[in-house]
Protein backbone atom coordinates (compact mmCIF):
# COMPACT_ATOMS: atom_id res chain seq x y z
CA UNK A 1 0.00 0.00 0.00
CA UNK A 2 1.04 3.74 -0.66
CA UNK A 3 0.27 6.01 2.52
CA UNK A 4 0.54 9.82 1.87
CA UNK A 5 0.77 12.28 4.50
CA UNK A 6 -0.47 16.22 4.11
CA UNK A 7 -0.06 19.25 5.95
CA UNK A 8 1.03 18.96 9.85
CA UNK A 9 0.20 14.92 9.99
CA UNK A 10 3.19 14.60 7.07
CA UNK A 11 5.30 17.23 9.22
CA UNK A 12 4.69 14.81 12.40
CA UNK A 13 5.81 11.50 10.51
CA UNK A 14 8.49 13.12 8.81
CA UNK A 15 7.65 12.01 4.96
CA UNK A 16 4.78 12.34 2.47
CA UNK A 17 4.70 9.39 1.00
CA UNK A 18 5.36 5.33 2.01
CA UNK A 19 5.27 1.93 1.12
CA UNK A 20 4.08 -0.35 3.60
CA UNK A 21 3.14 -4.15 3.89
CA UNK A 22 0.61 -4.14 6.89
CA UNK A 23 -0.14 -7.61 7.91
CA UNK A 24 -3.43 -8.96 7.68
CA UNK A 25 -4.99 -8.36 10.35
CA UNK A 26 -5.32 -4.77 8.61
CA UNK A 27 -8.23 -4.56 6.35
CA UNK A 28 -10.02 -0.90 7.61
CA UNK A 29 -8.59 2.34 7.56
CA UNK A 30 -9.19 2.56 11.45
CA UNK A 31 -6.66 -0.68 11.50
CA UNK A 32 -3.72 0.87 9.50
CA UNK A 33 -3.86 4.25 11.22
CA UNK A 34 -3.70 1.68 14.55
CA UNK A 35 -1.46 -0.09 13.19
CA UNK A 36 0.78 2.72 11.50
CA UNK A 37 0.98 4.25 14.97
CA UNK A 38 3.24 1.34 15.99
CA UNK A 39 5.88 2.12 13.52
CA UNK A 40 8.15 4.68 15.15
CA UNK A 41 7.43 7.48 17.63
CA UNK A 42 6.88 10.38 14.75
CA UNK A 43 4.16 7.69 13.40
CA UNK A 44 2.46 7.57 16.81
CA UNK A 45 2.39 11.10 17.58
CA UNK A 46 0.93 11.83 14.19
CA UNK A 47 -1.52 9.74 14.78
CA UNK A 48 -2.38 10.69 18.75
CA UNK A 49 -5.59 12.60 17.46
CA UNK A 50 -7.32 10.23 15.42
CA UNK A 51 -10.15 11.62 15.61
CA UNK A 52 -9.28 15.20 14.13
CA UNK A 53 -7.72 12.95 11.28
CA UNK A 54 -9.02 13.00 7.49
CA UNK A 55 -8.26 10.01 5.18
CA UNK A 56 -9.00 9.10 1.52
CA UNK A 57 -8.47 5.84 0.01
CA UNK A 58 -7.85 5.46 -3.64
CA UNK A 59 -8.38 9.45 -3.75
CA UNK A 60 -11.87 9.17 -2.54
CA UNK A 61 -12.82 10.74 1.15
CA UNK A 62 -13.50 7.73 2.98
CA UNK A 63 -14.73 6.57 6.54
CA UNK A 64 -12.01 4.92 8.94
CA UNK A 65 -14.05 2.10 8.68
CA UNK A 66 -13.67 1.87 4.96
CA UNK A 67 -12.02 -1.13 3.78
CA UNK A 68 -8.06 -0.98 2.75
CA UNK A 69 -6.09 -4.14 0.33
CA UNK A 70 -2.87 -4.01 -1.46
CA UNK A 71 -1.85 -1.39 -4.04
CA UNK A 72 -4.74 1.04 -2.63
CA UNK A 73 -3.21 4.98 -2.19
CA UNK A 74 -4.39 5.59 1.51
CA UNK A 75 -4.18 9.55 2.37
CA UNK A 76 -4.29 11.16 6.20
CA UNK A 77 -4.48 14.20 6.81
CA UNK A 78 -6.49 17.53 8.33
CA UNK A 79 -9.78 19.14 7.83
CA UNK A 80 -9.36 20.83 5.04
CA UNK A 81 -8.53 24.67 5.15
CA UNK A 82 -8.37 25.82 1.72
CA UNK A 83 -10.11 28.56 -0.65
CA UNK B 1 -13.57 23.76 -16.15
CA UNK B 2 -11.30 23.10 -13.19
CA UNK B 3 -7.50 24.29 -12.92
CA UNK B 4 -5.36 23.44 -10.19
CA UNK B 5 -1.66 25.80 -10.54
CA UNK B 6 0.55 27.65 -9.30
CA UNK B 7 0.51 30.19 -11.14
CA UNK B 8 -1.52 33.49 -10.83
CA UNK B 9 -4.58 33.94 -13.26
CA UNK B 10 -6.38 37.17 -14.59
CA UNK B 11 -9.75 37.05 -13.52
CA UNK B 12 -10.72 39.56 -16.48
CA UNK B 13 -9.26 37.44 -19.23
CA UNK B 14 -10.81 33.95 -17.69
CA UNK B 15 -13.96 35.35 -17.86
CA UNK B 16 -13.82 36.87 -21.44
CA UNK B 17 -12.22 33.27 -22.42
CA UNK B 18 -15.39 31.68 -20.86
CA UNK B 19 -18.00 34.27 -22.40
CA UNK B 20 -16.56 34.48 -26.30
CA UNK B 21 -19.47 34.60 -28.23
CA UNK B 22 -21.86 33.09 -25.95
CA UNK B 23 -24.96 35.67 -26.49
CA UNK B 24 -27.54 33.47 -24.85
CA UNK B 25 -25.52 34.77 -21.11
CA UNK B 26 -27.33 37.25 -19.05
CA UNK B 27 -25.00 37.24 -16.25
CA UNK B 28 -21.96 36.35 -14.84
CA UNK B 29 -21.47 35.78 -11.19
CA UNK B 30 -17.92 35.61 -10.25
CA UNK B 31 -15.88 35.68 -6.62
CA UNK B 32 -11.70 35.66 -6.17
CA UNK B 33 -10.21 34.73 -2.72
CA UNK B 34 -7.56 36.74 -1.80
CA UNK B 35 -4.72 36.05 0.64
CA UNK B 36 -5.92 38.29 3.86
CA UNK B 37 -3.61 40.17 6.22
CA UNK B 38 -5.84 40.63 9.70
CA UNK B 39 -3.61 42.44 11.56
CA UNK B 40 -6.11 43.19 13.91
CA UNK B 41 -6.49 39.12 15.08
CA UNK B 42 -3.24 38.75 15.80
CA UNK B 43 0.79 38.98 14.51
CA UNK B 44 1.16 40.14 10.42
CA UNK B 45 1.36 37.79 7.99
CA UNK B 46 4.15 37.85 5.66
CA UNK B 47 3.12 35.16 3.52
CA UNK B 48 1.13 31.50 3.32
CA UNK B 49 1.26 28.22 1.62
CA UNK B 50 -1.13 26.28 0.20
CA UNK B 51 -0.45 22.77 0.04
CA UNK B 52 -2.79 20.56 -1.93
CA UNK B 53 -3.33 16.60 -2.88
CA UNK B 54 -2.44 16.20 -6.50
CA UNK B 55 -5.04 13.85 -8.57
CA UNK B 56 -7.69 14.10 -5.74
CA UNK B 57 -7.87 18.24 -5.74
CA UNK B 58 -8.66 17.56 -9.50
CA UNK B 59 -11.22 14.91 -9.04
CA UNK B 60 -13.25 16.74 -6.66
CA UNK B 61 -13.42 20.02 -7.82
CA UNK B 62 -14.43 18.38 -11.30
CA UNK B 63 -16.92 16.39 -8.98
CA UNK B 64 -18.29 20.04 -7.87
CA UNK B 65 -18.09 21.44 -11.08
CA UNK B 66 -20.59 18.78 -12.18
CA UNK B 67 -23.08 19.26 -9.10
CA UNK B 68 -23.31 22.71 -9.40
CA UNK B 69 -24.41 22.14 -13.28
CA UNK B 70 -27.09 19.62 -12.44
CA UNK B 71 -28.20 22.02 -9.34
CA UNK B 72 -28.53 25.65 -11.68
CA UNK B 73 -28.93 25.87 -15.27
CA UNK B 74 -25.52 27.16 -16.31
CA UNK B 75 -24.08 28.10 -19.93
CA UNK B 76 -20.55 27.76 -18.10
CA UNK B 77 -18.26 27.64 -15.28
CA UNK B 78 -14.84 27.93 -14.19
CA UNK B 79 -12.64 27.09 -10.91
CA UNK B 80 -9.22 27.99 -10.94
CA UNK B 81 -7.42 27.22 -7.89
CA UNK B 82 -3.85 27.80 -6.73
CA UNK B 83 -1.49 26.22 -4.70
CA UNK B 84 1.86 26.75 -3.23
CA UNK B 85 3.57 30.39 -1.24
CA UNK B 86 1.13 33.06 -1.50
CA UNK B 87 1.58 36.74 -0.09
CA UNK B 88 -1.05 39.02 1.20
CA UNK B 89 -2.98 40.60 -1.40
CA UNK B 90 -2.67 37.66 -4.24
CA UNK B 91 -5.36 35.91 -5.54
CA UNK B 92 -5.92 32.55 -4.37
CA UNK B 93 -8.88 31.02 -5.96
CA UNK B 94 -11.20 32.21 -8.84
CA UNK B 95 -15.07 31.01 -9.06
CA UNK B 96 -17.36 32.04 -12.29
CA UNK B 97 -20.28 31.14 -13.29
CA UNK B 98 -22.80 32.16 -15.84
CA UNK B 99 -26.32 31.80 -16.63
CA UNK B 100 -29.16 32.81 -18.83
CA UNK B 101 -30.61 34.23 -15.08
CA UNK B 102 -28.80 36.13 -12.72
CA UNK B 103 -30.13 33.94 -9.79
CA UNK B 104 -28.45 30.82 -11.60
CA UNK B 105 -25.16 32.15 -11.43
CA UNK B 106 -25.11 34.04 -7.94
CA UNK B 107 -26.51 31.06 -6.19
CA UNK B 108 -23.77 28.64 -7.93
CA UNK B 109 -21.06 31.16 -7.45
CA UNK B 110 -21.63 31.01 -3.76
CA UNK B 111 -22.34 27.37 -3.47
CA UNK B 112 -18.87 26.90 -4.87
CA UNK B 113 -16.90 28.85 -2.98
CA UNK B 114 -18.74 27.73 0.13
CA UNK B 115 -17.91 24.14 -0.78
CA UNK B 116 -13.69 25.00 -1.56
CA UNK B 117 -13.56 26.79 1.76
CA UNK B 118 -14.68 23.58 3.35
CA UNK B 119 -13.92 20.53 1.28
CA UNK B 120 -11.18 20.76 -1.30
CA UNK B 121 -8.25 18.95 -0.37
CA UNK B 122 -5.99 22.08 0.77
CA UNK B 123 -4.16 22.93 3.48
CA UNK B 124 -3.13 26.43 4.56
CA UNK B 125 0.31 26.89 6.34
CA UNK B 126 0.75 30.65 7.48
CA UNK B 127 4.31 32.71 7.85
CA UNK B 128 3.60 35.26 10.18
CA UNK B 129 6.07 37.79 12.72
CA UNK B 130 5.91 35.37 15.17
CA UNK B 131 6.64 32.03 13.01
CA UNK B 132 4.56 29.13 11.28
CA UNK B 133 1.67 27.27 11.47
CA UNK B 134 -0.93 25.37 10.32
CA UNK B 135 -4.15 26.74 10.12
CA UNK B 136 -7.46 25.11 12.07
CA UNK B 137 -10.54 24.82 10.10
CA UNK B 138 -13.07 26.99 11.22
CA UNK B 139 -17.02 26.16 12.16
CA UNK B 140 -18.06 28.98 11.01
CA UNK B 141 -17.43 27.63 7.37
CA UNK B 142 -18.49 24.03 8.18
CA UNK B 143 -21.95 25.85 8.39
CA UNK B 144 -21.86 28.23 5.11
CA UNK B 145 -21.09 24.87 3.38
CA UNK B 146 -23.67 22.92 5.13
CA UNK B 147 -26.71 24.95 4.65
CA UNK B 148 -26.25 23.47 0.89
CA UNK B 149 -26.88 20.36 2.58
CA UNK B 150 -24.07 18.48 0.40
CA UNK B 151 -23.52 15.58 1.75
CA UNK B 152 -20.34 14.75 3.19
CA UNK B 153 -18.68 11.86 2.03
CA UNK B 154 -16.77 11.53 4.95
CA UNK B 155 -18.54 9.96 8.30
CA UNK C 1 -17.90 54.02 -6.41
CA UNK C 2 -20.50 54.57 -8.90
CA UNK C 3 -20.41 55.19 -12.36
CA UNK C 4 -22.70 55.23 -15.61
CA UNK C 5 -21.41 55.80 -19.19
CA UNK C 6 -22.38 55.00 -22.43
CA UNK C 7 -19.04 52.84 -23.10
CA UNK C 8 -18.14 49.22 -22.33
CA UNK C 9 -16.16 48.63 -19.13
CA UNK C 10 -13.63 45.89 -18.62
CA UNK C 11 -14.39 43.94 -15.88
CA UNK C 12 -10.88 42.72 -15.01
CA UNK C 13 -8.81 46.01 -14.94
CA UNK C 14 -12.02 47.52 -13.01
CA UNK C 15 -11.21 45.32 -10.63
CA UNK C 16 -8.09 45.28 -10.22
CA UNK C 17 -8.37 48.97 -9.62
CA UNK C 18 -10.50 48.46 -7.12
CA UNK C 19 -7.90 46.09 -4.99
CA UNK C 20 -4.94 47.99 -5.66
CA UNK C 21 -2.05 47.50 -2.33
CA UNK C 22 -5.42 46.41 -0.57
CA UNK C 23 -4.21 43.98 1.90
CA UNK C 24 -6.80 43.60 4.23
CA UNK C 25 -9.71 41.85 0.98
CA UNK C 26 -10.12 38.62 1.77
CA UNK C 27 -12.94 38.00 -0.97
CA UNK C 28 -13.90 40.29 -4.07
CA UNK C 29 -17.56 39.41 -5.25
CA UNK C 30 -18.89 40.38 -8.65
CA UNK C 31 -21.71 40.41 -10.73
CA UNK C 32 -21.75 40.87 -14.87
CA UNK C 33 -24.95 41.86 -16.60
CA UNK C 34 -25.26 40.60 -20.18
CA UNK C 35 -27.29 41.25 -22.86
CA UNK C 36 -29.26 38.07 -23.34
CA UNK C 37 -30.61 36.57 -26.54
CA UNK C 38 -33.40 34.56 -25.97
CA UNK C 39 -34.46 32.62 -28.93
CA UNK C 40 -36.33 30.33 -27.19
CA UNK C 41 -38.94 33.29 -25.62
CA UNK C 42 -40.00 34.96 -28.48
CA UNK C 43 -38.25 36.88 -31.65
CA UNK C 44 -34.50 37.07 -31.99
CA UNK C 45 -32.86 40.13 -30.28
CA UNK C 46 -31.21 42.44 -32.51
CA UNK C 47 -30.05 45.47 -29.81
CA UNK C 48 -31.32 46.32 -27.10
CA UNK C 49 -31.55 50.17 -25.81
CA UNK C 50 -31.23 51.54 -22.03
CA UNK C 51 -32.92 54.98 -21.56
CA UNK C 52 -32.17 56.54 -18.42
CA UNK C 53 -32.44 59.34 -15.82
CA UNK C 54 -29.60 61.76 -15.99
CA UNK C 55 -28.72 62.96 -12.50
CA UNK C 56 -31.36 60.58 -10.41
CA UNK C 57 -29.28 57.57 -11.82
CA UNK C 58 -26.52 58.37 -10.14
CA UNK C 59 -27.76 60.10 -7.22
CA UNK C 60 -30.16 56.50 -7.12
CA UNK C 61 -26.91 54.51 -7.50
CA UNK C 62 -24.83 56.31 -5.03
CA UNK C 63 -27.71 55.67 -2.38
CA UNK C 64 -27.63 52.37 -3.01
CA UNK C 65 -24.55 51.80 -2.53
CA UNK C 66 -24.08 54.02 0.48
CA UNK C 67 -26.84 51.28 2.18
CA UNK C 68 -24.54 48.65 1.07
CA UNK C 69 -21.56 49.94 2.64
CA UNK C 70 -23.90 50.38 5.72
CA UNK C 71 -25.51 46.98 5.91
CA UNK C 72 -21.83 44.86 5.48
CA UNK C 73 -18.26 45.68 6.64
CA UNK C 74 -17.07 46.03 3.04
CA UNK C 75 -13.57 47.22 2.00
CA UNK C 76 -14.21 48.62 -1.64
CA UNK C 77 -17.46 48.92 -3.76
CA UNK C 78 -18.29 49.39 -7.40
CA UNK C 79 -21.25 49.88 -9.88
CA UNK C 80 -20.83 50.32 -13.65
CA UNK C 81 -23.76 50.89 -15.37
CA UNK C 82 -23.89 51.47 -19.00
CA UNK C 83 -27.00 53.10 -21.11
CA UNK C 84 -27.69 53.44 -24.84
CA UNK C 85 -27.61 50.72 -27.55
CA UNK C 86 -26.44 47.09 -27.00
CA UNK C 87 -26.15 44.19 -29.05
CA UNK C 88 -26.53 40.35 -27.45
CA UNK C 89 -23.31 39.55 -25.61
CA UNK C 90 -22.55 42.78 -24.93
CA UNK C 91 -21.85 43.91 -21.22
CA UNK C 92 -24.91 46.58 -19.11
CA UNK C 93 -23.74 46.00 -16.05
CA UNK C 94 -21.11 45.55 -13.18
CA UNK C 95 -21.15 45.19 -9.64
CA UNK C 96 -17.88 44.20 -7.75
CA UNK C 97 -17.96 44.15 -3.86
CA UNK C 98 -14.97 43.60 -1.76
CA UNK C 99 -14.60 42.36 2.05
CA UNK C 100 -12.64 40.78 4.45
CA UNK C 101 -15.02 37.48 4.81
CA UNK C 102 -16.34 36.09 1.82
CA UNK C 103 -19.75 36.11 2.74
CA UNK C 104 -20.41 40.50 3.39
CA UNK C 105 -18.64 40.20 -0.61
CA UNK C 106 -21.17 37.60 -1.75
CA UNK C 107 -24.32 39.09 -0.24
CA UNK C 108 -23.58 42.71 -0.86
CA UNK C 109 -23.04 41.85 -4.49
CA UNK C 110 -26.39 40.17 -4.65
CA UNK C 111 -28.14 42.96 -2.96
CA UNK C 112 -26.97 45.76 -5.00
CA UNK C 113 -27.93 43.70 -8.40
CA UNK C 114 -30.83 42.68 -7.15
CA UNK C 115 -31.83 46.40 -6.65
CA UNK C 116 -30.44 47.29 -10.11
CA UNK C 117 -32.62 45.55 -11.57
CA UNK C 118 -35.81 46.98 -10.21
CA UNK C 119 -34.92 49.86 -8.61
CA UNK C 120 -32.63 51.70 -10.89
CA UNK C 121 -33.99 54.42 -13.17
CA UNK C 122 -33.38 52.23 -16.68
CA UNK C 123 -35.73 51.64 -19.18
CA UNK C 124 -35.35 48.81 -21.80
CA UNK C 125 -36.72 49.23 -25.70
CA UNK C 126 -35.95 46.05 -27.19
CA UNK C 127 -35.28 45.25 -31.35
CA UNK C 128 -36.06 42.08 -32.48
CA UNK C 129 -36.88 40.31 -35.69
CA UNK C 130 -40.67 41.65 -35.23
CA UNK C 131 -39.58 44.99 -34.13
CA UNK C 132 -39.12 47.58 -31.28
CA UNK C 133 -41.00 47.49 -28.14
CA UNK C 134 -40.57 48.47 -24.27
CA UNK C 135 -39.50 45.50 -21.64
CA UNK C 136 -42.31 45.34 -19.24
CA UNK C 137 -41.53 44.83 -15.63
CA UNK C 138 -41.18 41.94 -14.04
CA UNK C 139 -42.99 40.67 -11.26
CA UNK C 140 -40.15 38.16 -10.69
CA UNK C 141 -37.28 41.30 -10.24
CA UNK C 142 -39.39 42.45 -7.53
CA UNK C 143 -39.58 39.70 -5.47
CA UNK C 144 -35.78 39.54 -5.22
CA UNK C 145 -35.50 43.07 -4.45
CA UNK C 146 -38.17 42.76 -2.02
CA UNK C 147 -36.63 39.60 -0.23
CA UNK C 148 -33.63 42.70 0.89
CA UNK C 149 -36.40 44.43 2.54
CA UNK C 150 -35.28 47.52 1.13
CA UNK C 151 -38.19 50.49 1.75
CA UNK C 152 -39.45 51.47 -1.39
CA UNK C 153 -39.10 55.39 -1.64
CA UNK C 154 -42.83 55.28 -3.96
CA UNK C 155 -46.18 54.81 -2.26
CA UNK D 1 -41.76 73.51 -13.59
CA UNK D 2 -40.00 71.60 -16.03
CA UNK D 3 -41.62 68.25 -16.22
CA UNK D 4 -39.60 65.24 -17.82
CA UNK D 5 -40.83 62.33 -19.46
CA UNK D 6 -39.18 58.77 -20.23
CA UNK D 7 -39.36 55.60 -22.17
CA UNK D 8 -42.95 54.98 -23.71
CA UNK D 9 -44.19 57.65 -21.53
CA UNK D 10 -42.01 60.20 -23.99
CA UNK D 11 -42.96 58.03 -26.99
CA UNK D 12 -46.32 59.27 -26.25
CA UNK D 13 -46.62 62.50 -25.29
CA UNK D 14 -44.35 63.09 -27.89
CA UNK D 15 -41.41 65.26 -25.98
CA UNK D 16 -38.84 64.48 -23.56
CA UNK D 17 -39.16 67.68 -21.91
CA UNK D 18 -41.09 70.49 -21.18
CA UNK D 19 -41.56 73.97 -19.46
CA UNK D 20 -45.43 73.92 -18.00
CA UNK D 21 -47.31 76.67 -15.79
CA UNK D 22 -50.54 74.95 -14.27
CA UNK D 23 -53.13 77.15 -12.75
CA UNK D 24 -52.97 77.11 -8.99
CA UNK D 25 -55.13 74.76 -7.89
CA UNK D 26 -52.68 72.55 -8.85
CA UNK D 27 -50.39 71.36 -6.03
CA UNK D 28 -49.64 67.67 -5.84
CA UNK D 29 -48.48 65.04 -8.39
CA UNK D 30 -51.22 63.53 -9.00
CA UNK D 31 -53.02 67.04 -9.79
CA UNK D 32 -50.56 67.79 -12.31
CA UNK D 33 -50.45 64.44 -13.98
CA UNK D 34 -54.15 65.14 -14.74
CA UNK D 35 -53.79 68.94 -15.71
CA UNK D 36 -51.32 67.37 -17.94
CA UNK D 37 -53.90 64.87 -19.34
CA UNK D 38 -55.85 67.79 -20.81
CA UNK D 39 -52.99 69.43 -22.51
CA UNK D 40 -53.58 67.41 -25.71
CA UNK D 41 -54.27 64.41 -26.74
CA UNK D 42 -51.23 62.82 -27.28
CA UNK D 43 -50.51 63.78 -23.28
CA UNK D 44 -54.60 62.38 -22.27
CA UNK D 45 -53.03 58.75 -24.27
CA UNK D 46 -49.56 59.03 -22.33
CA UNK D 47 -51.62 60.04 -18.60
CA UNK D 48 -54.89 56.99 -19.38
CA UNK D 49 -53.08 54.59 -17.17
CA UNK D 50 -52.17 56.35 -14.31
CA UNK D 51 -51.71 53.76 -12.21
CA UNK D 52 -49.07 52.10 -14.02
CA UNK D 53 -46.93 55.31 -13.83
CA UNK D 54 -43.90 56.29 -11.56
CA UNK D 55 -43.25 59.95 -10.45
CA UNK D 56 -39.87 61.71 -9.38
CA UNK D 57 -39.77 65.17 -7.56
CA UNK D 58 -36.73 66.49 -8.07
CA UNK D 59 -34.69 63.49 -8.95
CA UNK D 60 -36.36 61.61 -5.76
CA UNK D 61 -39.49 59.15 -6.33
CA UNK D 62 -42.50 60.18 -4.99
CA UNK D 63 -45.54 59.24 -4.59
CA UNK D 64 -48.94 61.05 -6.49
CA UNK D 65 -49.75 62.38 -3.50
CA UNK D 66 -46.30 64.72 -3.29
CA UNK D 67 -46.91 68.13 -3.38
CA UNK D 68 -44.96 70.14 -6.18
CA UNK D 69 -43.86 73.77 -6.46
CA UNK D 70 -42.72 76.56 -9.05
CA UNK D 71 -39.24 75.30 -10.15
CA UNK D 72 -39.84 71.59 -9.42
CA UNK D 73 -38.16 69.32 -11.97
CA UNK D 74 -41.09 66.50 -12.23
CA UNK D 75 -40.41 63.27 -14.00
CA UNK D 76 -43.42 60.55 -14.64
CA UNK D 77 -42.05 57.28 -16.07
CA UNK D 78 -42.99 53.97 -16.65
CA UNK D 79 -41.92 50.95 -14.13
CA UNK D 80 -37.90 50.34 -14.26
CA UNK D 81 -36.65 47.41 -16.24
CA UNK D 82 -33.31 48.39 -16.10
CA UNK D 83 -29.84 46.44 -15.38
Amino acid sequence: MEVLYFAWVRDRVGTAREHVNPPNTVTTVGELAQWLATQSREHAEAFRDCDVLRAAVNQEHVSFAHPVATGDEIAFFPPMTGG
Amino acid sequence: MIRVQGADFEPGAEIDRLLDGNTVVGGVASFIGVVRDDPENGPALRAMTLEHYPGMTERMLEAIEQEANQRWDLCASLIVHRYGRMAPGDRIVLVVTAARHRQAALESCQFLIDWLKTKAPFWKREETEDGEHWVQAQARDDVAAAKWKVEPSVS
